[in-house]
């Protein structure tokens, strides 16, 4: 019997102008996995990432979606139409508009031009959003411009935004980027508590904060476009390769 | 947003207030000048305001119209057609102006003539055109197609004796309907189809290389002329092209009719020494009245004081020379109505008003076009034309389509 | 000649006090005589000189047809024909030279003549003159010193098909040593053969216009197959066999000279663009401003040179060498002006929008539209007078192939200009510098590098790489206020096709661009032609939208 | 934040107020008082005024494409132009035998020697026919453009730029005699719409009027499209397009139904403008006119739906007395308006308040030392927010 892969990505290669980024990668994540990926600059994390959510097509390789969804071929919207929520490295929300209807646009709903012409927010929609704003402890900020929020708000509006889509599979690109220590410490709390119910790929730098997310589940470690190694954290830390392209140059 | 309310309205208040003008005093006649001062075709039509102006002085000094001194007033079209008839509108409805003079391009033309005909206005053209229009509310000073192309190449025909005509234009109204024109007087004097090219280049084209090649081997095979319709601004790099091909106005003469003294100041003249031109003046004509004009002109401009007039290297064409007469055959007709009522002043401009001009005696016929002389002339290196040939007084033909076919 | 002669001794003795014997030379003598004559007798007194063997002959009947030949009439009452000498005297008067002996007239007193051009009535001329000069000025043309003369003689002599010019045509292609008259020569007495209707003779014509790929011969030949189809039995049959097959080596000849000619227009056409694209490839393609006044930067390089052509026309006057040298100081004066407008430009506008691309347009717009007037009130609106450079003028013929000077300069300037740029940005630390802050600004700021100042420079340099295109343009067509917006949508196609901020790419594209317009334009004329490329450069950004060579380092959504 | 209503109160009494002193008050001043009269206002005038506000239409058209989509079209004009043609055709049509050749050809058919009249041509003298093409001819290019634009992901500057070919690629062919749209001369000498005379003042008045109440009209469209959730996706486009795109919307989609209703919007105003202004040609549609629109909304104030009409009617008005005002310096005026307008107010004028208020809010403030700070930051220029949001991959 087969495990019960969410994403599956097999023999995947990418070459820029004739950089390979992306080299033979084989990846796998389990329905409800909290994934840590790490790697030293330029390891192909971000192109990782563009390849699943169809930002870039891949030269050769596979991509699924849970069963056999197949990604390739398919584009952004589409994708996360399917249930694929992604985070930029640099948060990315509607700085014009408020916080409230940066969630409002992001909720689950219909999502083609003619519907939105006439759509009108529901009560359950209202109540979810209420939610949500707990979630990321926006409450008293709902009217602001979310432009003028600080720079870990909008990382944790930017999260709100990604769970008002309910995806299944969560992309998730240096969430505690800017962040001080006490929200970084609340985004892995916020992480960890949403495993289980999704499932999650984190890619990050921060050392302290990957151990704390990590716990006993497997890091993957990225090098040159393919994986140098997969293990429980300090497997990893011990790995003498990992430690030679990464760990120690990182000191 | 309750204060971009009051803005929309404090705007709106202003645009109101805008609208609304001076009045005029009464000793004076007011009169349009409606010419493109900045775009694309202020580089021809200014000298026109220039000449206008300058008329009026001159016939202020001597006293006026019955009596009353001529009060310009001068609008810019900014060569932007609609904008030209809303100025024709604001002439006619505001300013109640007796006549205007003005407009360059057919399509300015065309764009204010159903201002003029509603207003019942009163314009004169001045500039060399296809015909083929006749509104009882304009007075074409203008030469017809058959006051310069076909006695142009009558020219070519008769005095040079060539016989294949390539024909270059830019590609609009004009030159397609003059080259009409001109393929069927061709056909009527015998010359086979197969001996006459067409061709059309976009305004403002610069690469003539293919063109200029193609004329080369079009003229290889002997006695051949190019007829060149090409707008002002095309000119230097078509003539550029051909000088350099090594093409010679004594082997393949080229004969302009939208190039006159006054594009001269902006063309090589070496390039085009020989070239031919037609027009119904040309400042090298010789007689007592150009004379006179010529010097009165050039000290008007020394003196004159109004903004953005260039006083140095100027020179006088045909297009200048029919404003000045439209003024003049204006005040004529407006002397022999005794007055500026539009109705008497057509009235009497149709029965035939003359006057002396420049380039030599001109008359309005009954269907407002102009009896006048046409002369074909080459390029000097000093950007002048030597006259090789006049025809005298030649009867301004609008309609001309169909008509050589039938003789 | 000989038939002439009665003629001309005749005409001779009607002239008292000059006559072959003072030395002058039969030739103009005779011209002499025919300028003095009655006005209805100068045809009949002009074709005594047909035939006649003297270098004078053309040069005066040039001038007499130019209105530059005028009569001097003595106080003993009699007529001399003069011209007037090429340059003024100190006083703008001109000394009065003899036809007949190139001498200095004298006055009444003995003194030189010294006289005002504008205050002489030439000797006039009327159709028929004009016709009795061509006749004589073709056959003289047969002997002038000047090949390219003899050969448009030998041509229209071939072409006039008259009985009487066989002989001359036969008697000077023993004589004549020049290559291109002799093939002229050959051409035009197989032209005689031809219209010969002897068969021989018309198949070793055909053969011969067919080796010379003579297009009049083609034209003939054509007209003979014709004359065999309408009118059979008139032409033996071997003979149209031999026309045809001429006619289609000639033909066959033209393609390939007419490929070759599309394929240098286009190289040339795409060399145009390339200068004028790469001012706004640093500008746009490497900084980013959307610089719509980019035409107005050429604009000024063309007043530049415009300014510099008067300054060297009042020292050292039109005519001469030094006069051809202005166009040299002009492209550093282009260039430095159309520097300095960019530098005022950048300071002023441009470096408050950077970071705002789209911006940078409309202000850029304005600009231009400030320019435009600033041109028309500054230079008038007419166009301006340029006077293109002796080195500049003329062609020369390979093989049919007609390639003008100044397209050839054009080509030649395109590579230099981007040989410099390359190793300005590869080679010196100014590139270096420029390349790094257009590529990061932020962190070459980081680094040191006054990263203001190189948006200056940088700036500065393609507003002058652009105010050189102004110059070159002068040379290629018209200068006025307006000659910037002909072509500034041009300019952006090229750099957005090639890929924006590869200048490499750029070069390809204006080449690419250049080429395929001159190639479509004989099939679709000028203005569908241009269309087609219009729409064809649209499909292709949609197909490739970052162009040839898209551009990684820079975003510019 | 989720307001239902189109307008609050007070609003709809501005626009109503507004709406009916140029809807009828204008109107009624122009036929009910004598020439003369000091509040008369006159038929030019009333002409004139009509003419600005078909050009606020194509602004509001240029706005809704740049300030809320960010999408800097230059060929605005080239829809304008074909809803003008469209339009011009028919009118054209209806000149019948009153032309130069009392011959049921349009004029310059006949002395280009046209056999008879091309079949496209044909169904234009349906009075409907031509509305219909006048909205789907314009929302059709757009349509195709924008489909391969989109598709392949041309935005910003490229976007512009392609569009400024486009535009500049149809005026050529449009300048082409050959193309039966009469080339550089265009379509013109217009006499009768629906039976009426076009130089009648009624009939004047009346196309004035439909011009008032279709940039009412336009308005109040533009407000409900930019207030429902399809306006905050618009806007969101313009500030992230990434993130709208990984949210689940094929922002292409709604990109090109912005695009072509923009067409369709732009080449209703073309088509009043052609009727009151009475012809139509190629130069409309050279790339400089989408440029001027451009301005316009820039110097009124992008990403409002009031600032392009204060725009366009301010710089018109600005324009028509400058020319004749100044002829020789008016394009040095209006050039250093638009720099200056976009170095120092990128808001606009519409912001001139906002900001003015802003200003004193903060000096108040200020003076009364320990209050309490401003809640909001001071609003930023839409383009600045691009530039925020411009890293994101």
């Amino acid at each position: 019997m087969k495990t019960d892969w969410i994403l599956t990505v097999e023999g995947v290669n990418k070459t820029f102008d004739g950089f390979k980024a992306i080299s033979d990668l084989n990846f796998y994540l389990k329905r409800g996995e909290l994934r840590v990926v790490i790697g030293p600059n330029g390891a192909g994390k971000s192109t990782f990432f563009d390849l699943i959510t169809g930002r870039t097509k891949p030269d050769s390789g596979k991509i699924e979606f849970g069963k056999d969804t197949d990604l390739i071929g398919l584009n952004e919207y589409q994708i996360n139409r399917l249930g694929v929520g992604r985070k930029f490295q640099t948060p990315s929300v509607y700085t014009d508009h408020t916080v409230w209807e940066n969630l409002q646009l992001s909720l689950k709903g219909p999502r083609g031009v003619f519907a939105t012409l006439f759509q009108r927010i529901t009560p359950a929609q209202r109540t979810r959003i209420d939610e949500l704003l707990e979630v990321i402890r926006l409450q008293a900020k709902r009217d602001w411009r979310a432009g003028a929020l600080a720079h870990g708000e909008k990382q944790w509006l930017e999260i709100g935004m990604l769970l008002a889509q309910d995806p299944e599979l969560l992309l998730v690109d240096e969430p505690a980027a800017g962040m001080t220590d006490d929200e970084t410490h609340r985004t892995g709390e916020l992480l960890i508590s949403l495993a289980g119910k999704h499932s999650i790929v984190v890619v990050e730098h921060d050392m302290t904060f990957v151990k704390q997310i990590a716990r006993d589940g497997e890091l993957t470690v990225l090098h040159q476009g393919s994986v140098l190694c997969e293990g429980r954290f300090d497997a990893v830390q011990a790995n003498p390769k990992v430690r030679e392209v990464y760990l120690g140059r990182g000191k | 947003m309750i204060h971009s309310w009051k803005t929309y309205l404090a705007a709106a208040s202003l645009a109101l207030g805008g609208a609304l003008l001076p009045a005029h005093a009464a000793e004076t006649v007011k009169v349009g000048v409606l010419h493109s001062l900045s775009g694309t075709m202020a580089i021809s039509e200014t000298s026109l305001r220039d000449v206008l102006l300058f008329t009026f002085d001159e016939i202020n000094a001597k006293g006026g119209v019955l009596g009353k001194k001529i009060e310009a007033v001068v609008v810019d079209g900014a060569s932007d057609w609609p904008l030209f008839a809303e100025k024709a509108k604001q002439l006619l409805e505001q300013d109640k102006v007796a006549a205007t003079f003005g407009c360059w391009t057919s399509v300015s033309r065309k764009s204010v003539l159903p201002v003029f005909e509603k207003n019942n206005g009163l314009l004169f053209y001045p500039v060399q055109y296809e015909g083929e229009e006749l509104s009882k509310n304009i007075f074409y000073t203008a030469e017809a197609v058959n006051q310069q192309a076909t006695p142009g190449v009558d020219y070519l025909l008769k005095d040079l004796g060539k016989k294949k005509f390539y024909l270059l234009g830019s590609d609009y109204v004009y030159p397609r309907t003059t080259n009409l024109v001109l393929k069927e007087y061709l056909a009527s004097k015998g010359v086979p189809a197969a001996n006459i090219k067409e061709k059309y280049t976009p305004f403002g084209h610069t690469d003539y290389q293919q063109i200029v090649s193609e004329i080369k081997q079009f003229a290889a095979s002997g006695d051949a002329a190019v007829v060149s319709t090409l707008n002002g601004d095309t000119n230097v790099p078509f003539f550029r092209e051909y000088a350099n091909a090594g093409l010679k106005a004594e082997d393949v003469p080229v004969i302009s009719f939208s190039v006159s003294e006054d594009e001269f100041r902006g063309l090589p003249t070496k390039d085009l020494v020989g070239q031919l031109g037609a027009w119904s003046y040309f400042q090298s004509v010789e007689s007592p009245a150009n004379t006179a004009f010529k010097k009165a002109f050039f000290a008007w401009l020394e003196k004159t004081s109004v903004p953005g007039i260039e006083k140095k290297g100027r020179v006088t064409n045909s297009p200048m020379v029919l404003s000045y007469v439209g003024v003049y055959l204006w005040k004529a007709a407006v002397e022999k109505a005794g007055s500026f009522d539009v109705a008497k002043v057509t009235a009497a401009l149709e029965s035939g008003v003359s006057f002396n001009g420049p380039g030599g005696k001109v008359t309005f016929q009954k269907n407002h076009h102009l009896t006048k002389n046409v002369y074909v002339g080459e390029t000097l290196p000093n950007g002048q034309f030597k006259i090789l040939k006049s025809f005298e007084q030649v009867y301004g033909e609008p309609f001309l389509k169909g008509t050589f076919g039938k003789k | 000649m000989r038939r002439c002669l009665p003629l001309f001794l005749l005409l001779l003795a009607g002239v008292t006090g000059l006559t072959g014997a003072n030395g002058v030379p039969p030739g103009r003598a005779a011209l002499v005589a025919a300028l003095l004559a009655e006005p209805d007798a100068q045809p009949a007194a002009l074709r005594a000189l047909v035939g006649v063997e003297d270098e004078a002959i053309l040069p005066v009947l040039t001038a007499w047809k130019q209105g530059e030949v005028f009569l001097y009439t003595g106080a003993d009452g009699v007529r001399i024909p003069f011209r007037l000498d090429t340059a003024p005297d100190d006083q703008g008067r001109f000394a009065a030279l003899a036809v007949a002996d190139g001498r200095r007239l004298l006055d009444a007193e003995g003194r030189p003549l010294s006289l005002e051009a504008t205050a002489l009535k030439p000797i006039d001329t009327d159709g028929a003159i004009r016709r009795a000069m061509r006749d004589v000025t073709e056959l003289a043309a047969l002997v002038a010193p000047d090949v390219a003369t003899r050969v448009a003689a030998a041509d229209r002599l071939g072409q006039g098909l008259k009985p009487e010019h066989r002989p001359l045509l036969e008697k000077r292609l023993q004589v004549e040593s020049s290559p291109a008259v002799r093939r002229a020569l050959h051409v035009a007495l197989a032209l005689f053969d031809l219209a010969s209707g002897e068969p021989a003779r018309q198949l070793a014509a055909a053969a011969v216009l067919e080796e010379k790929d003579s297009l009049a011969g083609a034209t003939q030949l054509k007209t003979l197959i014709d004359q065999a189809a309408s009118q059979p039995n008139t032409v033996d049959s071997a003979v149209v066999a031999r026309a045809k097959s001429a006619v289609y080596s000639i033909e066959t000849h033209y393609q390939v000279v007419n490929f070759v000619g599309t394929l240098f227009r286009g190289l040339s056409l795409g060399s145009v663009l390339l200068i004028m694209a790469l001012g706004l490839a640093i500008t746009f393609g490497l900084m980013g401003v959307i610089n719509m006044s980019h035409g107005e930067l050429m604009v000024v390089g063309a007043y530049a040179t415009y300014l510099v052509q008067d300054l060297f026309i009042l020292w050292f006057g039109k005519s001469g060498t030094a006069f051809s040298w202005y166009f040299v100081a002009a492209l550093p004066a282009a260039f430095l002006g159309a520097a300095a407008m960019g530098l005022i430009l950048e300071r002023c506008v441009i470096r408050f929008l950077y970071r705002r691309p789209l911006e940078s347009l409309l202000a850029t717009w304005g600009v231009s539209l400030i320019l435009q007037q600033l041109f028309r009130l500054t230079f008038g609106a007419a166009n301006v007078q340029i006077l293109s450079p002796d080195f500049l003028m003329g062609s020369v013929t390979i093989r049919d192939v007609t390639l003008a000077y100044n397209r050839i300069f054009v080509i030649g300037f395109a590579i230099a200009v981007v040989v410099a740029l390359v190793l300005l940005l590869t080679r010196t630390s100014l590139g270096l510098t420029i390349r790094a802050v257009t590529q990061n600004r932020t962190m070459a700021a980081c680094m040191g590098v006054r990263t203001d100042r190189v948006n200056m420079l940088t700036f500065a340099f393609g507003s002058g790489l652009a105010g050189l295109a102004g110059a070159c343009l002068t040379q290629l067509g018209n200068v006025g206020p307006g000659l910037g917006q002909t072509h500034i949508v041009d300019n952006f196609m090229v750099v957005v096709s090639g890929g924006v901020g590869n200048l490499f790419g750029t070069v390809l594209a204006a080449l690419g661009i250049g080429a395929f317009d001159q190639v479509l334009q004989p099939w679709l004329g000028a203005v569908m032609g241009k269309v087609v490329v219009l729409i064809a450069i649209i499909l292709f950004l949609q197909w490739k939208p970052g162009g040839l060579f898209p551009s990684r380092s820079r975003n510019l959504d | 934040m989720q307001r239902t209503v189109l307008l609050s109160r007070g609003q709809w009494m501005v626009f109503g107020g507004i709406t009916v002193t140029l809807g009828v008050v204008l109107p009624l001043l122009n036929v009910l008082l004598v020439p003369g009269h000091p509040l008369q206002v006159s038929d030019f005038t009333l002409n004139l005024y009509g003419k600005y506000l078909t050009l606020a239409v194509l602004a509001l058209g240029v706005d809704l494409l740049w300030g809320y989509t960010g999408l800097l079209s230059l060929g605005q004009a080239l829809f304008f132009s074909l809803g003008g043609y469209a339009m011009g055709m028919h009118l054209m049509l209806m000149i019948g035998k009153r032309g130069q050749y009392k011959s049921d050809l349009p004029d310059f058919m006949v002395f280009l020697g046209y056999p008879g009249l091309p079949a496209h041509w044909q169904p234009f003298y349906s009075f409907w026919f031509a509305l219909a093409a006048t909205l789907l001819v314009p929302a059709g290019v757009a349509l195709l453009f924008g489909f391969f634009a989109f598709r392949s992901r041309i935005k910003g500057v490229y976007f512009s730029i392609l569009t400024q070919a486009l535009t500049y690629a149809a005026a050529l062919l449009f300048f082409r005699n050959d193309f039966t749209f009469g080339g550089n001369n265009g379509l013109t000498d217009f006499k009768t719409v629906l039976g009426h005379e076009l130089n009648d003042p009624g009939t004047r008045r009346t196309l004035y009027v439909l011009s008032v109440a279709l940039l009412g009209g336009v308005f109040l469209l533009g407000r409900a499209l930019t207030r429902s959730r399809f306006g905050q996706i618009q806007r969101a486009i313009r500030d992230s397009e990434n993130r709208v795109l990984f949210s689940g919307y094929a922002t292409a989609h709604y990109k090109l139904f912005i695009f072509a209703l923009c067409a369709m919007i732009t080449g209703l105003g073309g088509a009043l403008y052609v009727c009151q202004v009475g012809i139509i040609n190629p130069s409309e549609m050279m790339p400089d006119k989408s440029l001027e629109a451009i301005v316009w909304v820039a110097v009124g104030g992008r990403g409002t739906l009031v600032g392009p009409i204060v725009g366009a009617l301010s710089v018109n008005a600005l324009k028509s007395w400058a020319t004749r005002a100044y002829p020789d310096l008016w394009l040095i005026v209006m050039g250093g308006l638009f720099i200056l307008v976009v170095l120092f107010l990128p808001g606009g004028v519409v912001s001139v308040p906002g900001r003015v208020s802003a200003w004193w809010r903060r000096r108040q403030a200020r003076r009364t030392a320990a209050g309490v700070a401003v809640a909001e930051k001071p609003v930023p220029a839409p383009g600045e927010k691009s530039a925020e949001s411009a890293s994101t991959p």
